[in-house]
């Protein structure tokens, strides 16, 4: 517990320094930081190895009873992610932000910060401390997103997300205060068996749903999320959608572990749920030019994933089916550590690319596979990881899902099992589709644009991190036995059978052994392949094209064009498209974009609305004392006749 | 202890020669078939091995804009088919590897040869490999759910997460559940002409590149990598043949039957596919998806055929 | 000591008129400042429940209430020197005493024990504050206080005739003058219903208007949108929470009576239409004391809305009085330096403060997040107890309402701050030579600091004293199957 | 008998006040009705008390005499002569004013006074007048007419205060005296301050500041 407080010290004070040194300020707060992890993860690790969970009291007059920090296994667990990724992140961020603007002390300080309100907040367990810690990580995030708000783009993602968050803070105040009504106390505690099924605990079910919805960016609280993580340094997207979205799902699964009895409905809503954010997720990705929007939507994607495991669990505990239980509680949770690992390598080299050529729009780049080689082997391991392909963690904890999916087929008529496993098949086919888009785009074929012609490699502290995300990636993905253990213990906090024979999995060793086949086949062959004798400096044949330039490629939106209109039903696109026609049509542009279905065309029309409303009611305050005085006069009468009646 | 584990290795032996020497007839035999069915006499039906030969002595071309991606391809492609084969079961001969669950592996490592042969297809920057890749991402995207519902409707069948057992199910598969069963192959056909690219999804010997999918991606390759891609192909018409024949194969008593059986369904698979190939023509692109769809339905109504 | 509190202030002010030296008379403003808050803690080291025949002298409530508006005297007169520096070009004279003039009188209606003087003091508060928005000199500024003026009057006047009914409640109950608090309290079964109810409607409408609750509030934006930002904080936190004490007293006498029911009605009915009346103004607000000022009218929703929930609900507004009071004077005082850096308080030209006054900037965006509930600023523990208070008690529909009104007020009042901190400053705006220095932005990192400390720490006696005050207003005991209060509250 | 006289004469001139055009016509009915209410302990025989007489003399001499003189200035000053256009029509101001009366009766009616008092018209007076201010200062333009509706108010109030004179302690009465006569002076000063700036004292001017 103590290394635990000192890694949270740590990272608090990691931007302090920084703020006086003139230089070697950056340097500074990475170590600290890197301390920080060290120690948090030696915490974290021994507590998930079987150790004893440590706490503390916070005592204060406002708490009432002590805040307690406890150290448990979900603390742990949700803690490395924080850890690991916040170092990553900061060590990226010596040669993506430093030096480039002004505001960079605010940022290391905001930034330790937030690292801190993580570390508190995984550990709170005392509705007060939960809400500060809560709160303090949203505002930082929000100073995070606002670091280039010379941009006016970037100050409106800004207030969006600001506003988001802070709505669902208040849904999770009305689902505390009820909480505490109902546990009668304001620390963490279990609810009283059978209350699940009643009006209170549906109550609770939902408000805690909208609240910690807003922040893991379900569908369809997730219109903020897009340009948030579009317009916040890369660093920051990473950390936002690699660990601030699994905070939404930490506080679901604090809540479904405080649960005895979920009602099976429940469970219903969240594959629901999940499904809906799953593919809806994804397609709209297909439909994006914006490389980091279109990342921030595989987010969504993810927490699809993750949904369908919880509610994959939930079934299973609420049938009283054990299998179930464990199988989607342990797939959501090896997920939520999985994306954040692969989700954060993939910001990170999208932040090399935007670094490297100063734009996102997959329209403007591509080729910089031969110009920034490890960057690209980076990106393409993180996508290879998040279609859940094999040898990579990806497709260890979609196996488990699907694991239990198809175990819940067997008993009795449930439908919820083969909606799981469509969508995530189809999810997954989906994914595949963009990320070749995504990747296709960027890194192969000839730079459509200036842009990417002149790029070069990012710096060894830019690659470095990535190098760590993706050799993590590689591991679990090869050796899944290694965390089973500790996935078990964390699965038994959201259910007591949970958890159990996690590792006897016999699937989980063979899985390794074929990954390691795999890996020695493609060796053989690439040994085969490679004395290959090359054969002069050619273009690409292409059936006979001299010249083949980048104006003839093959483009994003034209590789997604068949999804797209497939989809048209869902995603809506707006399509710009001329009429060609003569013999010698003139210059022209076609374009298509796929607005955001919440945000551009539900809240900003309502907003509007409410504004126009409010305009008109303005008329109140008119200037004129006489109808002031009147106002005064009415709610005198309007009083008395009412007290009179 | 050895005379005991000695019929398993053998089959296991037997298992991987099959995976690696007889692929290359498939395409041999289609191609005969399609041949004989148009009156002409055709290439021999060992055509292929003498292809890949001369292609393993041949030097390859490189794009000057390609990368260690294009050849990501044809490696990845022939490694991944290479690995699901361990996983299938021959006929009633049990796989090398099986173990809860490795469905779902077996499905994925097909997604993963896609995955970087479209990839190495974009590498080359050419229009038409981009329009390939595009083609082959969309529609397989359709074929995923039928796979996967078979999968489910097998799984619920067989209360089993296991290709051995699922496929291969020792007690009354064909005879109780003979409606569902028939339902599931014939959408995995559907799914099968696609992923092999043959008619009427795909023309394999096209000639023009604009009507084409997966030929279409591998324009550029030439030499070795050329090699591993032809091989790849026929190993997954191996590979997802064993699938869709071994729910319909009768179990026999002993091991040679059940080998014998399933090669001559290997060959009448083959024959079969030249006979579809000649007897109709491609889809137009706008078709498949629909054509797809069909095999989704199919396997979906099956699913249900089986709840009830 | 009572009368120290009273004499001291009332004298200064006599001697800030004197003085003819203008540096001089500004420095009399924060030694007064001292001298009083001292005088009043020695004074609160020993307060008791008064005798009831006590016309003077400080119990729990008025000593909390004076405390808040002493501390934020305090604050607003460490501003002062600095910023009347700033403003050579008006004669101050008046203002310094006036603002004296007004810690006295307020210092008398905290401690008056007789609904009578109660009102007298209310309304000479209302005679001295006029000047103070006057300051200015101009048109705009004359309209303002014309208003405020008249308004208040009349606000005033039917409080008094609604202390004369509930007189008149007494003398039906044969209960005779001299009527001390203390002893309606000890006869209130006494008296006769109608007139009570008759006269905590008057009152409640008078020291509303006072208070600025919708729909009375309408002097409110005139008024803090023309006047200095000091003067602006010590209306919205001092001139408001006089109004609000005196509201107090008699609500007590009416719970005491068994009219809490009715009385409870009333508060919470006003404080719902105030937050959502705020809101409607507080919707694309591009003046920044403006929307300060309905961000004002919100919070004295929030204080008679706690009140009027009760239990738990009640003891946080008062805990919300001075919360508010401190995180307001920072508002109003960095927005007047952000006035003064830009020579407007419009939108479209003052944006990007981060980057021209970054101490001010950081300090009202800061104030800002506090004053909509961020932890671990004091506000938060308030708005989410007073929710927590509704929605444990049973008043579903209240505590969600007065959720979702909370929202709405974020998301309107952040797309103003957002646009006034971040960004850059507008070119077509010349540049004043105003630049943040310790002088005008010390004291309000201390009003700040100290609202964070409350927000998690909170000395005894100061708790023991909210707790008294809390149950000598909230007569009747929370519902019982309500919040644990042990939990949640701050503890005695 | 004599106070109901007196009450009576007050709502007459309740009446004429809002039907009035003249400013000093208003001016000096409000006056009329001050020094009546000034009367009305004296009329109502408590001369017995000694602080009460005080109370009137002191009541008479600030409502008769101080407050009329700052008006007198005032007027001066302003040379204004008429209410031209009022927001409301006299004869519907007469109409409200009417409305005004019977619901004060009415409300009067819910509000039982103490066994034994005689004066059963005090209540609805005080409010009638209470209403009659709030009419003029909703219904009239010129600043000055409105600081009279603010003084009719004020007398509807010291009329309800009648009920109380005899137990009321001598300081509040006076504060209240006080209070009235500073405020008026107040606003006085202010007055002239608005017509100094905007050389008129029509409050249409003092309609700036807005939403």
């Amino acid at each position: 517990m103590k290394l635990y407080l000192l890694a949270l010290l740590a990272a608090a004070a990691s931007g302090v320094p920084g703020l006086w040194m003139r230089r070697r300020g950056g340097e500074v707060a990475v170590g600290l930081l890197g301390l920080a992890g060290v120690l948090g993860l030696w915490a974290s690790l021994a507590v998930l190895s079987g150790g004893p969970g440590g706490s503390f009291a916070i005592r204060t007059a406002s708490l009432g009873t002590p805040g307690l920090l406890v150290v448990d296994p979900v603390a742990a667990f949700f803690a490395i992610p924080v850890l690991v990724l916040a170092f990553c992140g900061a060590l990226y961020g010596l040669g993506y932000w430093e030096g480039r603007r002004g505001n960079t002390p605010a940022l290391r300080l905001v930034y330790g910060l937030l690292v801190a309100c993580l570390v508190l907040l995984v550990a709170a367990s005392h509705i007060l401390v939960f809400l500060l810690a809560w709160e303090g990580m949203a505002i930082a995030a929000f100073l995070l997103v606002m670091a280039e708000d010379r941009e006016a783009e970037t100050r409106r993602a800004g207030w969006i997300y600001l506003v988001a968050t802070h709505t669902g803070t208040l849904f999770l105040f009305a689902a505390f205060a009820l909480l505490a009504r109902t546990t009668g106390q304001s620390g963490f505690a279990a609810l009283p068996a059978g209350l699940a099924a009643t009006g209170a605990g549906t109550a609770l079910f939902a408000l805690f749903l909208l609240g910690f919805g807003f922040k893991a960016g379900m569908l369809p609280l997730h219109f903020w999320l897009p340009p948030a993580h579009a317009a916040a340094p890369s660093h920051v997207s990473a950390l936002m959608s690699g660990v601030l979205l699994k905070m939404g799902i930490l506080g679901l699964v604090r809540f479904l572990s405080w649960v005895p009895d979920p009602p099976l409905w429940w469970g219903g809503v969240l594959v629901a749920l999940g499904a809906l954010s799953g593919l809806l997720g994804v397609a709209f990705a297909l439909g994006q030019h914006d490389l980091k929007r279109l990342l921030a939507y595989h987010s969504i994607e993810n927490i699809g994933i993750i949904l369908l495991g919880l509610g994959l669990g939930t079934l299973g505990k609420s049938l009283g089916n054990p299998v179930m239980q464990t199988l989607g509680y342990a797939g959501a949770l090896l997920h939520v550590l999985n994306h954040s690992l692969f989700k954060g390598l993939l910001f990170l080299s999208a932040g090399a690319v935007l670094h490297a050529t100063g734009t996102r729009d997959l329209e403007r780049l591509g080729g910089l596979g031969q110009r920034m080689p490890w960057t690209s082997g980076a990106f393409l391991v993180g996508s290879w990881a998040i279609c859940g392909l094999p040898p990579l963690n990806g497709f260890v904890s979609e196996w488990l899902i699907y694991l239990g999916a198809f175990r819940g087929l067997g008993l009795g008529r449930q439908a919820w099992p083969v909606v799981i496993l469509l969508s995530l098949a189809l999810i997954g086919a989906l994914a595949l589709a963009c990320f070749a888009k995504a990747f296709g785009a960027v890194f192969l074929g000839l730079p459509r644009t200036g842009a990417g012609a002149g790029a070069r490699e990012a710096p060894r502290v830019m690659l470095l991190p990535m190098g760590v995300l993706a050799l993590a990636c590689l591991a679990i993905g090869v050796a899944p036995l290694l965390v089973m253990p500790a996935l078990g213990r964390v699965a038994e906090a959201l259910g007591p059978a949970a958890g159990a024979g996690l590792s006897a999995l016999g699937g989980l060793g063979a899985i390794s052994g074929v990954a390691l086949a795999l890996g020695l086949l493609a060796l053989l062959l690439w040994r085969w392949l490679r004395p290959v004798p090359q054969a002069g400096d050619l273009p690409t044949w292409d059936c006979g094209y001299a010249a083949p330039d980048a104006r003839m490629e093959y483009t994003a939106s034209s590789f997604a064009d068949g999804l797209v209109r497939g989809l048209r039903w869902a995603l809506w696109p707006v399509v710009h498209r001329p009429r060609v026609s003569g013999w010698f049509p003139r210059l022209t542009r076609y374009e298509s974009h796929v607005p955001d279905p919440v945000l551009d065309r539900a809240a900003a029309p309502s907003l509007r609305l409410t504004v126009k409303g409010a305009a008109l009611l303005r008329v109140a305050q008119g200037g004129a004392l006489p109808v002031y005085l009147l106002y005064v006069l009415l709610t005198l009468l309007v009083l008395l006749v009412w007290m009179v009646a | 202890m050895v005379r005991s584990l000695l019929p398993t290795i053998l089959q296991t032996l037997l298992h991987g020669l099959t995976v690696l020497l007889l692929p290359p007839l498939l395409p041999g035999l289609i191609a005969k078939t399609k041949a004989l069915m148009a009156g002409r006499q055709g290439p021999p039906v060992l055509q292929l091995y003498y292809d890949l030969a001369k292609l393993a002595r041949k030097r390859a071309v490189f794009s000057r804009t390609t990368t260690w991606v294009f050849l990501a391809g044809p490696v990845g492609g022939v490694a991944a088919g290479l690995a699901a084969s361990c996983l299938v079961p021959f006929g009633h001969t049990p796989a090398p590897v099986s173990f809860e669950g490795d469905v779902i592996l077996f499905a994925y490592l097909f997604g993963l040869a896609r995955f970087l042969t479209i990839l190495s297809a974009l590498d080359t920057g050419s229009s038409f490999e981009g329009m390939g890749a595009a083609r082959e991402a969309t529609f397989s995207a359709l074929a995923e759910p039928a796979l996967f519902l078979g999968f489910a409707a097998l799984a619920k069948a067989t209360s089993s997460l296991s290709l051995g057992t699922m496929l291969a199910f020792p007690g009354s598969l064909a005879t109780r559940f003979t409606g569902p069963l028939i339902l599931i192959l014939a959408g995995w056909v559907i799914v099968y002409l696609a992923e092999n690219s043959r008619i009427p999804v795909d023309d394999p010997n096209t000639h023009l590149e604009l009507t084409m999918i997966h030929e279409v991606m591998v324009l550029d390759h030439s030499g070795r990598p050329f090699a591993l891609v032809l091989y790849g192909a026929s190993l997954k018409l191996l590979v997802l043949g064993a699938l869709i024949l071994t729910p319909a194969l009768p179990r026999a008593t002993h091991a040679w039957q059940n080998w014998l059986a399933f090669y001559l369904a290997l060959g009448g698979l083959a024959v079969a596919v030249g006979l579809v190939e000649s007897s109709m023509a491609r889809f137009r692109m706008t078709k498949v998806p629909q054509f797809l769809v069909a095999g989704v339905l199919a396997t979906g109504f099956a699913f249900l055929l089986m709840l009830v | 000591m009572a009368w120290l509190l009273i004499l001291v202030p009332l004298l200064a002010a006599a001697l800030a008129f004197a003085v003819s030296s203008p540096t001089l008379r500004a420095w009399i403003l924060p030694a007064v400042g001292v001298l009083h808050l001292g005088i009043l803690l020695v004074a609160l080291a020993g307060w008791r429940t008064l005798p009831a025949t006590a016309w003077f002298g400080l119990d729990a409530l008025g000593g909390w209430v004076l405390l808040v508006i002493s501390v934020l005297f305090c604050i607003c007169a460490f501003y002062a020197p600095a910023y009347l520096a700033l403003r050579p070009e008006r004669d101050h004279r008046v203002l310094s005493t006036c603002l004296l003039g007004f810690l006295g009188l307020a210092s008398l209606l905290a401690q008056a024990r007789h609904p009578g003087i109660a009102w007298v003091a209310m309304e000479t508060t209302t005679l001295v504050s006029a000047p103070l928005i006057y300051f200015n000199h101009n048109r705009r500024s004359l309209e303002a206080t014309w208003k405020y003026l008249v308004i208040g009057s009349v606000g005033i006047a039917l409080a008094l005739l609604g202390t004369l009914f509930i007189a008149y409640a007494a003398h039906m109950g044969g209960l005779e003058e001299p009527l001390q608090y203390t002893r309606l309290m000890e006869n209130a079964s006494r008296l006769s219903r109608p007139w009570l109810r008759a006269g905590f409607v008057l009152t409640l409408v008078g020291y509303g208007t006072k208070m600025g609750l919708a729909p009375l509030h309408t002097w409110k934006p005139d008024a803090y949108g023309e006047t200095p930002g000091i003067v602006g904080a010590l209306l919205a936190g001092g001139v408001t929470s006089c109004a609000f004490l005196a509201l107090l007293r008699i609500y007590a006498v009416v719970g005491a009576a068994g009219e809490g029911a009715f009385a409870r009605e009333l508060l919470v009915a006003f404080g719902m239409l105030s937050m959502a009346w705020a809101l409607v103004f507080m919707i694309r607000q591009t003046d920044i004391k403006r929307l300060l000022a309905y961000s004002s009218v919100e919070h004295m929703g929030i204080l008679v809305f706690g009140i009027g929930i009760g239990g738990l609900a009640a003891k946080f507004a008062l805990f919300h009085l001075a919360a508010n009071a401190l995180v307001k004077s920072v508002l109003f005082l960095s927005a007047g330096n952000i006035h003064r850096s830009y020579a407007s308080k419009q939108l479209p030209f003052v944006t990007g403060a981060l980057r021209r006054t970054p101490v001010s900037g950081w300090l009202f965006l800061l104030a800002f997040l506090a004053i909509t509930g961020m932890p671990p600023f004091a506000p938060f523990l308030s708005e989410f107890n007073i929710a927590a208070g509704a929605l444990g008690t049973g008043h579903l529909l209240g505590g969600s309402a007065f959720l979702i009104l909370l929202g709405g007020i974020f998301l309107a009042m952040s797309e103003t701050v957002v646009k006034v901190v971040f960004g850059t400053p507008s070119a077509q705006r010349v540049r004043t030579p105003y630049k943040d220095a310790p002088a005008t932005t010390a004291p309000l990192i201390v009003a700040l600091g100290l609202a964070l400390i409350l927000g998690v720490w909170m000395p005894r006696p100061l708790q023991a004293m909210l707790e008294h005050a809390a149950t000598s207003v909230d007569r009747t005991p929370p519902p019982a199957e309500g919040l644990p209060s042990a939990r949640l509250e701050v503890r005695p | 008998m004599l106070p109901d006289l007196l009450i009576a004469l007050t709502m007459l001139s309740n009446f004429s006040l809002v039907a009035t055009s003249r400013v000093a016509k208003a001016i000096q009915f409000a006056v009329l009705q001050g020094v009546l209410l000034g009367l009305m302990p004296l009329a109502m025989g408590l001369g017995r008390h000694f602080h009460i007489v005080l109370l009137a003399i002191a009541a008479v001499t600030v409502k008769g005499w101080l407050i009329p003189f700052l008006f007198r200035r005032a007027l001066k000053q302003v040379h204004i002569q008429r209410e031209v256009d009022p927001y409301i029509g006299y004869t519907v101001s007469l109409m409200l004013c009417a409305l005004g009366t019977g619901l004060s009766l009415v409300l009067a009616h819910n509000l039982p006074l103490k066994a034994g008092t005689e004066y059963t018209l005090l209540v609805p007076a005080s409010l009638a007048t209470l209403f009659t201010g709030f009419l003029l200062l909703v219904s009239r333009r010129k600043a000055l007419t409105q600081v009279v509706g603010y003084l009719v108010l004020e007398n509807g109030i010291y009329l309800f205060g009648l009920l109380l004179v005899e137990d009321m302690p001598a300081l509040v009465e006076a504060g209240i005296l006080l209070d009235l006569f500073v405020g008026i002076f107040v606003m006085g000063i202010v007055i002239n301050h608005i017509r100094v700036a905007f050389d008129s004292t029509d409050t249409r001017h003092l309609a700036e500041l807005k939403d």
